[in-house]
């Protein structure tokens, strides 16, 4: 299944089913998405259950609260995760604190999707992934989806989740043609043993788990046995997932693909000190995008995020330096 | 006017002015903090928009008490909350700022300023799309006036004639900043009146602000769209309870509290014949206990709990969920 | 219209229509890459503004390619950055998106739709505190008329009587969004004739766009304030190389190809025998020249090397200092 | 000197030194500043330099941007950093961006002050510290400034530094009255190591240094004899001062006032993890507030965030457990 297919069918079968399901943001109804996400939707519940709005972020997601305070389930669509930071304040301020600073009083049950991430030459303006930017944020549950399961089933959950959930997508992913799996006790919050291995724990999520498999790959013939985790919740994380692959292994890299420096990672690394400290037989590794804004130049935009050669070679080069 | 409005007007305004006064007090003693922002002198606004637009929904900003009591809500939980009790409104979590209660349909009590705005649009648009057409009341200040938030919240609202009233309360004051320095227009209607019918109404007289708002909102129940309504209004203490309000004149003062709303209702009720003096004492008295008794079940409820703190965050699925 | 004028506006139109056929033709090739936005049909307005508001501070969004060329640049670093060179004006860094040249005062090529104006606008704050009469050059779209960003804008520009040019090439649609589903008004000088005067233009004539802002900017060169202009305009291609641009009729695109600005322009200076056609055909042949020199100059340059991505990101002092 | 005199101080001599400073923001003016930082100025540099701005943080900043660009030095005051999630797009995409994106061409040189944390019960939009929302962006220089010392000189470095910086302030020091020290090479990258101990390295920044401080006195009692270090600038981190530290106390704890999952802390971590992991007797601690909206109530407020005696017993406790 394509993966903007399972978005595309669940968002179908929620607003199949529940009346209340709206989509709202720009070019998600006649042109039916900018990634083709929302295709025919509009055909089928018609143009206002499916909203084109006007260029306004934080509108999108102010009405989008609205919208779930008066008892609609809105999906915002944000078109890439870049222009998120226009709509910021109605995401922290409002729809991650309604709850809490109403004594309970308020619900908001909302999902914005958003993709982001490294496509290709788009620059600086249009390549972030500021997983950090909401995965800190309490109130908020921040799902990320590497693969057409998740993707379906986890954006699924969100739609039915009475709670604000920031669903990350990712732009290179839309068009790949994935194995896709019915799952009947689906947990959003629970990270994904990809493969498991002996050697040496790799965590990882969206399009950079396809990196981390092919590097893995390569590692194996230089005899290491790599076990791969999606993490796929990133709030709240599956610190016990980890925790127990690091155990066996006692080795562990994080691979994102956003800036190194207060990425994801940090956020992961911190948590596994806390976890897994007596564990480690070296320090975990943070394989992340450069702290620079990304190039359009392809040579350089490709220098400046994680590729299955650089993670061989980074994973190599730590072991040899750290003697395991 | 008839006896029954001004016993209601009257009633409310002077418990919001009442209320107000005493939460100072039990400021300045310590038993409220953070930031309080009274609304006297504003009392007409408040109590004339909430007495008219009595069905829907309603979105407000941090400035809110006398909208929340005139919409309905028990001034014991309104103190309460402004105490940081568990009995507040919002559990002692909110406090003066944050006023909420869906029962009421009251969503108010928001401290980014416009930034209830584009949360009122959406929930106008679903209350067309639910076929409800009591739509949606949204109060904001001259300050909110110039915030991207509020002008693609007239933009939109305009462009999908939504169901929603826009009631700018322009006390020309955004904390220190007069509106004339930081807006091309003074007249709050001049930003919105290419979008939508608009409407001005003496701020500091409630029974036109009630008129007013009647008029208006039957543009909204009859689906034609949104409205837009300026009430010049002004408010006699600073901005809140940490501004002394130094940057305004005596003189300018002196215009508005001639014009109290509160003095001027009794005055003209009297006049008219409809009332007497001692109707006033005895509505007085009754906001005098009613306060008291709100103070008092303020000052004895209990604090929340510490175990308090990690609750609310999420609903009940979630919170059970969440590991 | 003089024999001077027409050259200019025709070469540069020809320039740039005929540079962005290359830039297509070399992004099917591979050579371009990221999102290409094209400006065919809407050279009008690039050159028209361009060749009148010649002084002062130009900025402008990601469809900049002809805007760039109109104002001066190079057309070699201009395909060398689209092509990712080393020599490209940005780098290769930014791409068709990002030509900036401060030489040329011009700051364009933002990708956030609205995000160019309250930066357009402080540049216009500092002209005037500068006492530099020129002012500030500032377009964007339909669509980046319902932003925040362009609301504050206008209404800051407005209040302090800033020296800036708001101009609206409206052409209809935001990617596939035809401006009537998101905006109550498809005329945007609606939206901005309270703040300051409006002018229109039609977007398909340079004759008239230049004139139009010809005769505008002497509003702001005489401090009076800002302006705003709007063109109707059309593009002939998809909003960006991604898209087919299916959502538009034939009969829309062919009311507009009808109007072709060159094709237009051509006709109108021959009938009025300012010049003939040999004169046009020896202008194509100095565009295809310069064209095809700058395609070699792109081919030919080097890519940037690897260690320049990690320069540019601060000034050279921060650069020594930051560890 | 009062806290908000040094930053006074600093802005005042760069304004009288150079033409070319302006401020901007709400109430900076006539009002004299929020916290009275800008008291005075109006008076003294006339309205055309100390710039009363409409409500519009958006706009502050990009207004800001476009003087850095026509050769003006701008100080935007965001009147708290709560409000400056409505500024992130032009934070983050156009201040931090500029530069790189033009290969170079562009030079911005602003300063966007912000006052932040914890202050009296001013509930969950008012009490942020999004310190990791700014240190995580490329592009930006990050300072925050606990004391007048460094308000002063941090500042002024700030307003002659041609490229953007994010000055952070608490809410609390301004009405402080503080120690001053002229100094002569200023480098404002530089940690303070604010007092020198063998047993323990504790990190902090902002008002938390003065809890930390606090705290140490009762730690003393307990015989553990700990080197505080105040990190002043958020990035670039000065990893070298932490790292000479920790090798010394093989311990180290981190103070911080933001919340705990993905604030500030998780990179110092990550950062020591890389550097420091065979020099650590104990895994990182990370103090830090708790993971929910500040609310109202003080007794909750106060749970919500470190405060001296916590910083204690959770210290006591975590050398407890790993027996160090
Ligand atoms: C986005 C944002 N910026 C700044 C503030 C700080 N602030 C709180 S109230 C206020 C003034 C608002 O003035 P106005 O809208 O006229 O309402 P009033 O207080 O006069 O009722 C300001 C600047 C804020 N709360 N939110
Ligand atoms: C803030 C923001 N939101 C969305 C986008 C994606 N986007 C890029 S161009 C565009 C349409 C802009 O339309 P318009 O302003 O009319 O300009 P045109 O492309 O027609 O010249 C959109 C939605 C963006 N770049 N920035
Ligand atoms: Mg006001
Ligand atoms: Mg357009």
């Amino acid at each position: 299944m394509l993966y903007r297919s399972a978005l595309n069918r669940a968002i179908d079968e929620c607003m199949g089913a529940d009346e209340s399901v709206v989509i709202l943001g720009e070019d998600v109804g006649r042109y039916g998405g900018s990634y083709r996400v929302s295709e025919g939707l509009i055909s089928k519940y018609g143009e206002k259950r499916v909203i084109d709005t006007p260029i306004a972020e934080l509108s999108i997601v102010g009405n989008a609260i609205g919208m779930a305070i008066a008892g609609l389930r809105p999906i915002a669509e944000i078109m890439t995760v870049n222009f998120s930071l226009l709509a910021m304040d109605q995401i922290i301020n409002h729809a991650a604190k309604l709850r809490y600073m109403s004594g309970g009083k308020m619900t908001i049950p909302m999902v914005v999707r958003m993709p982001g991430g490294v496509s290709r030459q788009l620059a600086a303006q249009h390549s972030e992934s500021y997983e950090t930017l909401y995965s800190s944020v309490p109130g908020l549950i921040v799902l990320t989806a590497s693969n057409a399961t998740y993707a379906y089933h986890g954006l699924k959950w969100a739609i039915k989740s009475n709670d604000p959930v920031i669903f990350l997508e990712h732009e290179l992913l839309y068009p790949m043609d994935m194995e896709f799996k019915e799952i009947q006790d689906f947990d959003p919050f629970r990270a994904e043993i990809v493969k498991e291995g002996r050697d040496l724990t790799i965590l990882t999520y969206l399009k950079m788990r396809y990196d981390v498999i092919e590097a893995q790959k390569e590692l194996k013939k230089f005899g290491i046995d790599a076990e791969i985790i999606d993490l796929n919740s990133l709030r709240p994380l599956d610190i016990e997932t980890i925790a127990k692959s690091i155990k066996k292994t006692k080795k562990c890299v994080i691979v994102e693909e956003d800036h190194k420096t207060g990425g994801m990672g940090a956020e992961v690394v911190a948590q596994i000190m806390e976890e897994c400290f007596y564990d480690l037989d070296a320090p975990v590794l943070r394989i992340a995008g450069e702290d620079v804004p990304i190039p359009y130049n392809r040579k350089l935009e490709l220098a400046s995020i994680p590729t299955p050669d650089k993670i061989v070679d980074k994973i190599l080069k730590w072991k040899a330096e750290n003697g395991i | 006017m008839n006896r029954a409005r001004v016993e209601k007007f009257y009633y409310l305004m002077k418990l919001g002015r009442e209320f107000e006064l005493k939460a100072k007090e039990h400021y300045m003693l310590g038993d409220i903090a953070g930031f309080l922002h009274l609304d006297i002198g504003q009392e007409a606004v408040s109590v004339g928009t909430m007495q008219a637009f009595d069905k829907g929904d309603v979105f407000t900003h941090y400035r809110e008490h006398v909208l929340a009591l005139a919409r309905g809500m028990d001034p014991k939980i309104v103190m309460a909350e402004l105490f940081g009790k568990k009995t507040g409104v919002s559990k002692g979590k909110g406090g003066s700022m944050h006023l909420f209660d869906p029962k009421l349909d009251f969503y108010g009590g928001d401290a980014i300023v416009a930034g209830h705005l584009p949360i009122a649009v959406g929930c106008a648009y679903a209350r067309k799309l639910q076929g409800e057409k009591a739509g949606v009341f949204a109060i904001f200040g001259d300050g909110a006036s110039n915030a991207g938030a509020f002008f693609e919240s007239i933009n939109i609202a305009s462009a999908w004639k939504l169901p929603i009233m826009f009631f700018a309360e322009n006390n020309y004051y955004a904390i220190g900043t007069h509106i004339s320095w930081v807006s091309p227009f003074v007249d709050l209607v001049e930003k919105a009146k290419n979008y939508m019918p608009t409407f001005t109404c003496d701020g500091m007289d409630v029974c036109d602000v009630y008129n007013t708002v009647t008029q208006a909102k039957e543009i909204i129940e009859n689906g034609l769209g949104p409205v837009f309504i300026e009430a010049k209004t002004y408010r006699y203490e600073g901005h809140s309870m940490s501004d002394a309000g130094k940057y305004r004149s005596e003189e300018e003062m002196e215009i508005f509290k001639r014009k109290d709303p509160i003095e001027n209702l009794k005055k003209k009720a009297i006049e008219l014949n409809l009332v007497d003096e001692k109707y006033f004492r005895e509505l007085d008295a009754k906001v005098e206990y009613v306060i008291n008794e709100a103070v008092e079940f303020a000052a004895s409820s209990p604090e929340p709990e510490i175990e308090e703190l990690w609750e609310d965050l999420f609903c009940k699925e979630c919170e059970n969920v969440i590991p």
